[in-house]
C-alpha cells in the first residue's frame, strides 16, 4: 500500500468543500435486464478530488457515462451546479463544463498532439463556416488566441517536445498525458478521469499524480477519478465512493472508507 | 505537336519522346471512334470491324480513294463520353476528315464543336434527329434515316400488318427502350402518331444498370398485353429483351426493333425462342456482295481484320459498319471530284457529304448492287429519309420480311424542323449557316 | 541540401500555422503557380490543355470534395458522380434562367444545390456507419441518376435527354459553349480550382476541419467532447457535395460541352474515390496527385504504342490499360497505403535530414 | 389528394387481387432474382466474414468465371471438362489474390482493402476482355445439361410460367448454400473459419493459418461466383454488363448484415421480391424503371431501424 507516499500539501489548497457542484440522487441505470447502477446517491463538491472505486464490473465507468450524459439513467435525479437536469446529452455536459478522459485511450489517432489538444477547444471557438473559409481575419485571430492557451497547457504538462508527433506513435504513458491535456483544454469545472494511471509504471504514475494535484490546485478544477491503484486513490482524493455490483457500498474520506467492512469484503471477494 | 509528345513522354515515366507516328500528311486520315470494350461492346465490335475492313479493303484493292491511301486509326471510347472527347481531341489535330462517334452522348458533344473546328460529323442513323436539317446543322449528317423515320416506319409497318392506318385505332403498342437519350429520342414522334392514329402508347424504360435484368418490364408487358412491342435497345439490352420476350411467350412476329436492335448476337442467344423477331434495316445482310467478297479476299484472308471468324463478315451490324464506311469513302470521292484535289481536307469532305449522291449505277460500280437504296443528300436534307425494310430472324440469320417502304416523311419533316428550331433556341447564339451550298 | 530548414525560425503562432511554413515549400508553390498560369498557356497545345490539364484540375477539385468527406470526416461515399451531376444540372438550369449572369458565378452557385442534396442524403449517416453508409450513398447515386433521366425539366425537355452547354460569358470573354477557346476555359478552371483549394485548406486547418477529424478518428470521444455528430457530419456532406457539385458543373460547362445522365454514373464515383485513396486520405495535396495519376496514366498508356511506333489495336491497348491501372492501384496500396501524399512527406523528411539517414 | 392516396395505398392491392395468377408470377420472378442476388451476396459474405474484406470484385468474379467457362468451351474443350477447368481457374485466382493482394495488405484499414478489391476488379475486367474479347457470349446451358424449357401452371383462372432454368437456379442455390453450411459446421476447416471470423488474434494464437483460410474462402466465393455466372448467363448472356447487375448484391448484403449467411439469403429474397412488386405495382406511377434504385432504398429503410442489418452483429458503443 505504501508504494506511493505523496506529501499532501493539504493546508495550501483553497477549498470550498461546502459548495455542491454535482449531486446524484437515487440514480439507477439498466441495460436490458442488467442493473448497471442501482439507487446511487452521492455528491461532488467544488474543488475536491473525488474518487470512485470498486472491483471490475462495479459500474464505475457507467457512473462517469451517466454524469456526462452518454447514458441516460432510468431513475434518479442529477443536480448539476444547483440545477436539476432532466435530459442530459454529451454536448450539454461538455458545454456546461464537464470534461473527461477515457479508460482505453480515446485520442484522435490521425492527428498530432497539438491538434488533439486544440480539439479540446472546439466548444470555445465561435467563428462559423464563412470565417473559417476565409481564414484571414477573425478565424485566424481566434485560432491564435486559442493556440496560446493550448500552448500553456502543453507547457504545463511538459509535452512540448511531442507537439508535432501524431499521437498514434506516442508511448502509452505520454498518450495518457495528451489525453489529460486535451481534457484540460476544455477548461472544465468538473474533470472526470477514467483510470488515469492504468498500465503505467511507477515513475509515470508519480508524474500523473503530480499533474492531477497541480491541476486541482492551480486551476481549481474539481476532479472525479476512477482508479484501481488503491494507494494512489487514498493519497490523492478527498472523498471516496465505493461501488460494487452497481450498488454504492461506502462513501466518505479515505480513512473512513478504508475501515468499512463492506469495502474490505468487496475487494477480498467475499461471497455475496 | 512535338511539345505535346514531349510532355506526354515525360509523363510516361521517361518513355522516349520519339517522333510521333502521325500519319503522313498526304494520307486521308480517318479516325474511327469505336468501342470494343465495356457494356456495349456486343454491338460495338461488329460495327467497328465493318467500318475498318471496308476502308482497309479500299487501301488494299484500289490503293485508297482516288489513289490516296486512307490512314485509319481506331480510338477506343468504351461508349463513354469522357473518353469520346479525349479521342476527339487527340485525333482532330492530325487532320481528321470526319468523325463517327457511334454514341448519342458523344455525338451531342461533337455537334456544337463541328462547326467551330470545321470537321463534319457522320452520325449514321443515330444521334440527334433534328440534325437532318442541313440549313441549321451544316456540319452534321445522319443518313440514311433519322430515329423519327425509324419510329414512323415501324408504325407504318404495323399498320400494314393490321390492314391500314385506320386499323391502328384502339391498338396498344408497347415501347421498350434504353432509358437514355438514345431511347428517349423517338418518344415525341411515337406520341404524335398515337394522337394522329388513335393507338395507345405504353412505355417500358430499361435503366442502363438494369439492361440484363428486365424481368419487371416484361412482366408489365405480360399484364398490359400490348398488340405490338417496339424496341430501342443497344448493347447487352437487346439479347436480354429478346430472351425475356420469348420467356413470357410474347408473339415474336409482333416484336419489332429499330435497326440498332438487330445484331445477330442480339437474337442468337435466345435460340429457338427468338424465331420471328423482327427489326428494321436499311441495308442488306450476308456476304453475297462484290465489295464484301473483296473484303474477305483482300483483308480478312490476309489477317488484317479483327473479326473473330470469317463467318462474322456479312452479319447485320458488320454490314452496318461497311455501309458507314461506304458513306465516308463516297463523300471523300465526291469531295475529290468537286475540288479537283486528291488530298482533300475536312472542309472539302463536308462539301462531299452535302453533294453525296449514291445512285444505283454507283452502287453497282462499287460492288454493292441491291445492298441499299440510292441515297441523295442535299443542303437542306442531311438524312435522305430513305426507304427501309423489315427483316426477321429465322433462328439462324436475318431474312427480309417486307418490301422496301418509305417512312412517314410527311409527319417527320415538320417535327424535325420544329426540333431544329428548338435546338437553336436553346443554344443561342447558334451560328447562322455560312457554308455555301454546292 | 536544398531542402533545409536550418535558420528559418517561426517566431509567432501565426507563422507556425501558415500552410507552408518552409521557405522551400513556398518557392516550390510559386514555381508551380508560374508553370500553371504562364508556361502551360504559352507552350501547351490544345490537346494538352483540353485532354490533360482541364480534366485533371476538375477531377482534382472533385477529389478534394470527396476527400473532405472521406479523408477528413471519415464518411465513405460512393455517390460522388451523382453529386457532380446535381451541380451540372443545376448550372444548366441556372444558365437557362439567367443567361446574362457571369457564368463563373453560376458555376459556383450550382454548388449550393448539390450541397443541399448532399445534406439530405447525409441524414442517415447519424445511424449508419462504415460500409453500410457507403451502400446508402449508392442509393443517392442511383436515385439521382434516375432523376437526371426522368425529370424532363432538368434538361429543358430536350428530345435527346441531354444537356447541351450554351454559349455564356464572364467578364466579356466567352467561357462556355463551342466557341470558347481551350485557353479561356483552362484559365477559368485554374482560377476556380485554386480559389476553392485555398478555401478548403483554410477549412481543414481550423475548428471545422478538426471537428471532422475528431469524428473520423473516434466519433464517441468527439461526441463526449461536445461535438454534435449529426451537425458535423451533415456539414461535411454539404461542403463535400458543394465541391463535387462545382466540379460537376465545371466538368460539363468547361470541359465536356454536353452530358447525359450516364456521364455521372457510378464509374465517375469510383474514379474519384480512386484518386482520393491513391493520392492519400486526408490530404489536399494528395487529391491533386491522385487526380493526376488516375487521369493521366491511362492517357499515357494509350499514347505509348503510338509513340513507340507499335501497331497495337485500340481495344488491346484499352484492355492492357485496365489491367495496368488495376494492378498499379493494388501495387501502390501495398507499397504505401497512405497514398502519394505520405510518400511525398517521407521524401521531404529524407531531404530535410539529408545526408544523415535519421 | 384522395385520388393520389387511393393510387398509392389501395389501387396496387386491388390489382394484385384482380390478377392473382399474375401476382404469383411476379412473386416467382422476384423470388428467382432474389435467389441470384443472394448467391452473389453469399460470395461477399464468405469473404467478409473470414477476412473483413469488403470484396467489390465479387461481381467481376461472376463474369470472369462465366466467361472462362464459355471461352474454354468455344476453344473446343468439352463442357464438363471446361467446368472442371473453371473450378481450377477460380482456385488459381483465389491463391493469387491471397498471395499477391491480401497477404501484403494484412492489417491495413478496411477501406484500403476495399480499394484493393476495386483495383482487382479493373484488373480482371482488362484480363477477361484481353483473353476472351468484349463480345457477349452465349451461356452453354444445354451442354451443361441444364434444362431450358418451361412449365406452365394453370391456376386461378390464369397461367404462371416457370422457366426450368430458374427452377434449376433455385435448386442449385439451395444445394450450394446447404453444402457450404454443412462444410462450415462439420469440417475442421469450417470450424477454423468460424474461429477466424470471431477473432483473428485468437485464431492465430491457436495455430490456425490465416493465409490458408483466406485462400479457402476466396476459392469458395469463386465457386459461388461460377454458379451465379452460369445461372445469370443463362438468363441473359455472358458479358461485362453483368457486373453492373452484381452491384445489386450490395443492398442485399447490408440488409442481411455483412457477416450473416442466412442474412444474405433472406436479404436477397426481400430485395428480389420487394423490388419486383415495387416496380410493377408502384413504379409505373412515377414513370417506371425505379428498380435501379429501389433496392437501395429498401435496404436504407431497414438500416435506419437496424443499423447493423437484419442478422448483423449488434454494434455496441462503449467507451
Amino acid at each position: 500500500m505504501g508504494l506511493m507516499t505523496l506529501e499532501r500539501p493539504g493546508g495550501k489548497r483553497r477549498r470550498h468543500l461546502d459548495e455542491v457542484l454535482l449531486a446524484l440522487e437515487g440514480v439507477s441505470l439498466r441495460f436490458g435486464g442488467v442493473n448497471a447502477l442501482s439507487d446511487i446517491s452521492f455528491d461532488i463538491r467544488k474543488g475536491e478530488i473525488r474518487a470512485i472505486i470498486g472491483p471490475n464490473g462495479a459500474g464505475k465507468s457507467s457512473m462517469l457515462n451517466v454524469i456526462n450524459g452518454f447514458y441516460q439513467p432510468q431513475e434518479g435525479t442529477i443536480r448539476w451546479k444547483g440545477r436539476e437536469r432532466r435530459r442530459m446529452n454529451p454536448y450539454l455536459a461538455a458545454s456546461t463544463g464537464i470534461g473527461r478522459t477515457f479508460q482505453n485511450i480515446a485520442l484522435f489517432k490521425g492527428m498530432s498532439t497539438l491538434d488533439n489538444v486544440m480539439s479540446g477547444r472546439a466548444l470555445k471557438m465561435r467563428r462559423g463556416l464563412f470565417w473559417q473559409l476565409v481564414w484571414i481575419g477573425p478565424a485566424r485571430r481566434e485560432e491564435i488566441e486559442h493556440r496560446r492557451r493550448v500552448e500553456e497547457i502543453i507547457d504545463f504538462l511538459e509535452i512540448e517536445h511531442i507537439r508535432r508527433t501524431p499521437v498514434g506513435k506516442l508511448p502509452y504513458g505520454l498518450q495518457k498525458r495528451v489525453e489529460l491535456a486535451r481534457a484540460l483544454a476544455m477548461e472544465p469545472e468538473l474533470l472526470l478521469l477514467d483510470e488515469p494511471m492504468a498500465g503505467m509504471n511507477l515513475e509515470e504514475k508519480e508524474d500523473m499524480a503530480r499533474f492531477i494535484l497541480e491541476v486541482n490546485e492551480q486551476f481549481g478544477t474539481t476532479i472525479a477519478l476512477i482508479e484501481h491503484d488503491i494507494g494512489v486513490v487514498m493519497d490523492l482524493s478527498d472523498r471516496i465512493v465505493v461501488l460494487d455490483y452497481g450498488r454504492m457500498i461506502a462513501d466518505g474520506t479515505p480513512q473512513k472508507v478504508r475501515r468499512e467492512q463492506a469495502v474490505i469484503d468487496a475487494y477480498l471477494g467475499v461471497a455475496h | 505537336m512535338r511539345l505535346r509528345q514531349a510532355l506526354l513522354g515525360a509523363a510516361a515515366l521517361a518513355v522516349a519522346a520519339g517522333a510521333p507516328a502521325a500519319p503522313v500528311l498526304a494520307d486521308l486520315y480517318v479516325p474511327l471512334l469505336t468501342y470494343r470494350t465495356g457494356a456495349y461492346a456486343g454491338s460495338g465490335i461488329p460495327i467497328a470491324d465493318g467500318m475498318h475492313d471496308y476502308l482497309a479493303m479500299l487501301n488494299e484493292r484500289d490503293g485508297g480513294i482516288g489513289g490516296v491511301r486512307i490512314a485509319i486509326e481506331e480510338c477506343e471510347t468504351g461508349y463513354d463520353a469522357q473518353k469520346g472527347v479525349e479521342c476527339y481531341e487527340s485525333t482532330k489535330g492530325k487532320g481528321a476528315l470526319v468523325y463517327n462517334p457511334y454514341s448519342t452522348g458523344i455525338t451531342l458533344q461533337l455537334i456544337p464543336k463541328a462547326s467551330v473546328d470545321k470537321i463534319p460529323v457522320l452520325s449514321m442513323a443515330y444521334g440527334l434527329s433534328a440534325a437532318a436539317e442541313g440549313e441549321t446543322f451544316p456540319w452534321i449528317f445522319n443518313p440514311p434515316d433519322t430515329y423519327w423515320d425509324g419510329a414512323s416506319a415501324i408504325i407504318r409497318y404495323i399498320a400494314d400488318q393490321e390492314g391500314g392506318l385506320d386499323a391502328l385505332k384502339g391498338k396498344k403498342i408497347g415501347y421498350i427502350y434504353l432509358d437514355a437519350g438514345y431511347g428517349r429520342e423517338p418518344i415525341p414522334l411515337l406520341e404524335q402518331l398515337a394522337q394522329n392514329y388513335g393507338y395507345e402508347l405504353v412505355q417500358y424504360p430499361v435503366p442502363g444498370n438494369q439492361m440484363q435484368n428486365q424481368s419487371s418490364q416484361w412482366l408489365n408487358v405480360r399484364r398490359d398485353r400490348p398488340d405490338y412491342m417496339v424496341m430501342w435497345g443497344w448493347g447487352a439490352m437487346n439479347p436480354t429483351a429478346v430472351k425475356e420476350a420469348a420467356k413470357i411467350r410474347f408473339p415474336m412476329e409482333k416484336f419489332i426493333g429499330v435497326w440498332w436492335a438487330g445484331g445477330d448476337d442480339d437474337a442468337r442467344p435466345a435460340g429457338e425462342g427468338a424465331k420471328g423477331y423482327k427489326t428494321l434495316n436499311f441495308h442488306g445482310v450476308g456476304a453475297d456482295y462484290g465489295a464484301i467478297q473483296d473484303i474477305l479476299e483482300h483483308v480478312v484472308k490476309k489477317g488484317q481484320s479483327k473479326v473473330a471468324s470469317p463467318d462474322k463478315v456479312g452479319e447485320n451490324l458488320y454490314n452496318r459498319g461497311v455501309m458507314n464506311s461506304v458513306f465516308i469513302a463516297e463523300a471523300i470521292r465526291t469531295a475529290q471530284e468537286l475540288t479537283g484535289k486528291k488530298e482533300v481536307d475536312a472542309v472539302d469532305v463536308r462539301r462531299g457529304f452535302e453533294n453525296l449522291n449514291i445512285t444505283e449505277a454507283r452502287l453497282k460500280e462499287i460492288g454493292l448492287e441491291g445492298f441499299m437504296k440510292p441515297l441523295e443528300i442535299t443542303c437542306e436534307d442531311h438524312s435522305g429519309h430513305n426507304p427501309v425494310y423489315v427483316q426477321q430472324w429465322n433462328g439462324q440469320r436475318w431474312e427480309p420480311a417486307s418490301e422496301w417502304f418509305e417512312p412517314m416523311t410527311d409527319v417527320v419533316r415538320p417535327l424535325l424542323e420544329q426540333a431544329a428550331r428548338d435546338y437553336v433556341q436553346a443554344n443561342q447564339p447558334w451560328p447562322e449557316r455560312a457554308e455555301p451550298c454546292g | 541540401m536544398l531542402y533545409r530548414e536550418t535558420g528559418q525560425f517561426r517566431t509567432s503562432y501565426a507563422a507556425d500555422q501558415a500552410i507552408f511554413p518552409l521557405r522551400q515549400d513556398r518557392i516550390g508553390l510559386a514555381a508551380i503557380a508560374l508553370v500553371a498560369a504562364l508556361a502551360v498557356p504559352l507552350l501547351a497545345d490544345d490537346f494538352f490543355i483540353n485532354t490533360i490539364m482541364i480534366p485533371f484540375l476538375i477531377f482534382a477539385l472533385a477529389s478534394i470534395g470527396l476527400n473532405l468527406l472521406t479523408g477528413y470526416a471519415g464518411l465513405l461515399s460512393l455517390g460522388t458522380g451523382a453529386f457532380m451531376g446535381v451541380g451540372a444540372y443545376a448550372c444548366y438550369k441556372l444558365t437557362t434562367f439567367f443567361p446574362e449572369v457571369n457564368v463563373l458565378l453560376l458555376i459556383l452557385l450550382s454548388g449550393f444545390f448539390s450541397a443541399g442534396i448532399g445534406f439530405v442524403f447525409g441524414l442517415p449517416s447519424l445511424r449508419i456507419k462504415g460500409f453500410y453508409l457507403a451502400v446508402a450513398t449508392l442509393a443517392a447515386q442511383f436515385f439521382l441518376d434516375w432523376c437526371f433521366n426522368r425529370i424532363g425539366w432538368l434538361y429543358n425537355y430536350n428530345a435527346s435527354g441531354a444537356i447541351e452547354v450554351p454559349t455564356r460569358e464572364a467578364f466579356g470573354i466567352v467561357l462556355t459553349g463551342p466557341t470558347a477557346t481551350p485557353l479561356a476555359r483552362y484559365m477559368a478552371v485554374l482560377a476556380l480550382v485554386v480559389l476553392m483549394t485555398w478555401l478548403a485548406s483554410n477549412l481543414v486547418r481550423g475548428r471545422i476541419g478538426r471537428s471532422w477529424m475528431m469524428v473520423r478518428d473516434m466519433d464517441i470521444a468527439a461526441e463526449l467532447m461536445g461535438i454534435r455528430l449529426l451537425r458535423t457530419k451533415l456539414l461535411a456532406f454539404a461542403v463535400s457535395s458543394f465541391y463535387c457539385g462545382v466540379a460537376g458543373a465545371m466538368m460539363v460547362f468547361l470541359w465536356l460541352g454536353a452530358a447525359e445522365a450516364s456521364s455521372f454514373g457510378i464509374n465517375v464515383s469510383f474514379q474519384v474515390l480512386f484518386m482520393v485513396i491513391i493520392g492519400g486520405l486526408g490530404s489536399l495535396l494528395g487529391s491533386f496527385m491522385g487526380a493526376a495519376f488516375i487521369w493521366i496514366l491511362p492517357i499515357v498508356i494509350r499514347a505509348v504504342p503510338a509513340t513507340l511506333g507499335l501497331d497495337i489495336g485500340a481495344a488491346t491497348v484499352e484492355h492492357v490499360s485496365f489491367m495496368l491501372v488495376g494492378g498499379l492501384i493494388i501495387f501502390i496500396l501495398i507499397a504505401e497505403p497512405h497514398g502519394f501524399a505520405r510518400l511525398w512527406q517521407v521524401a521531404k523528411q529524407k531531404m530535410r535530414t539529408w545526408p544523415f539517414p535519421y | 389528394m384522395g385520388e393520389i392516396l387511393y393510387l398509392i395505398l389501395i389501387d396496387p392491392f386491388v390489382q394484385m387481387a384482380e390478377l392473382p395468377d399474375f401476382f404469383l408470377q411476379v412473386l416467382w420472378e422476384g423470388f428467382v432474382s432474389g435467389i441470384l442476388y443472394a448467391l452473389i451476396a453469399l460470395g461477399f459474405v464468405l469473404i467478409f466474414k473470414a477476412s473483413g474484406v469488403f470484396n467489390f470484385a465479387q461481381g467481376i468474379m461472376v463474369v470472369f468465371a462465366a466467361l472462362s467457362l464459355v471461352g474454354l468451351y468455344e476453344a473446343g474443350v468439352p463442357a464438363f471438362l471446361a467446368l472442371a477447368l473453371c473450378v481450377l481457374i477460380m482456385l488459381g485466382l483465389a491463391l493469387g489474390v491471397e498471395r499477391l493482394v491480401l497477404r501484403p495488405l494484412v492489417n491495413q484499414p478496411d477501406i484500403i482493402l476495399f480499394m484493393a478489391t476495386i483495383g482487382l476488379t479493373y484488373f480482371l475486367i482488362g484480363l477477361g476482355e484481353f483473353i476472351f474479347g468484349g463480345e457477349p457470349k452465349v451461356m452453354i446451358t444445354e451442354e451443361l445439361l441444364l434444362p431450358t424449357g418451361s412449365y406452365a401452371w394453370e391456376v386461378m383462372g390464369g397461367l404462371v410460367i416457370f422457366q426450368q432454368i430458374d427452377i434449376a437456379a433455385a435448386v442449385i442455390a439451395v444445394v450450394l448454400m446447404t453444402a457450404l453450411g454443412l462444410f462450415f459446421q462439420n469440417t475442421r476447416i469450417g470450424r477454423a473459419l468460424r474461429a477466424v471470423a470471431d477473432d483473428h488474434q485468437a485464431a492465430l494464437s491457436v495455430g490456425i493459418s490465416l493465409n490458408q483460410i483466406w485462400a479457402i474462402v476466396w476459392f469458395a466465393a469463386g465457386i459461388v461466383a461460377l454458379a451465379t455466372g452460369i445461372m445469370w448467363g443463362a438468363r441473359s448472356d455472358v458479358s461485362f454488363a453483368l457486373q453492373i447487375v452484381a452491384l445489386k448484391a450490395l443492398p442485399v448484403l447490408v440488409l442481411g448484415g455483412l457477416t450473416s449467411v442466412p442474412g444474405a439469403i433472406v436479404g436477397g429474397l426481400i430485395i428480389g421480391v420487394g423490388e419486383k412488386i415495387g416496380e410493377i405495382y408502384w413504379g409505373s406511377m412515377i414513370g417506371g424503371g425505379i428498380e435501379g434504385w429501389l433496392a437501395y432504398f429498401i435496404a436504407l429503410a431497414f438500416l435506419l431501424v437496424r443499423p447493423q442489418g437484419l442478422f448483423g452483429e449488434r454494434i455496441i458503443e462503449r467507451v
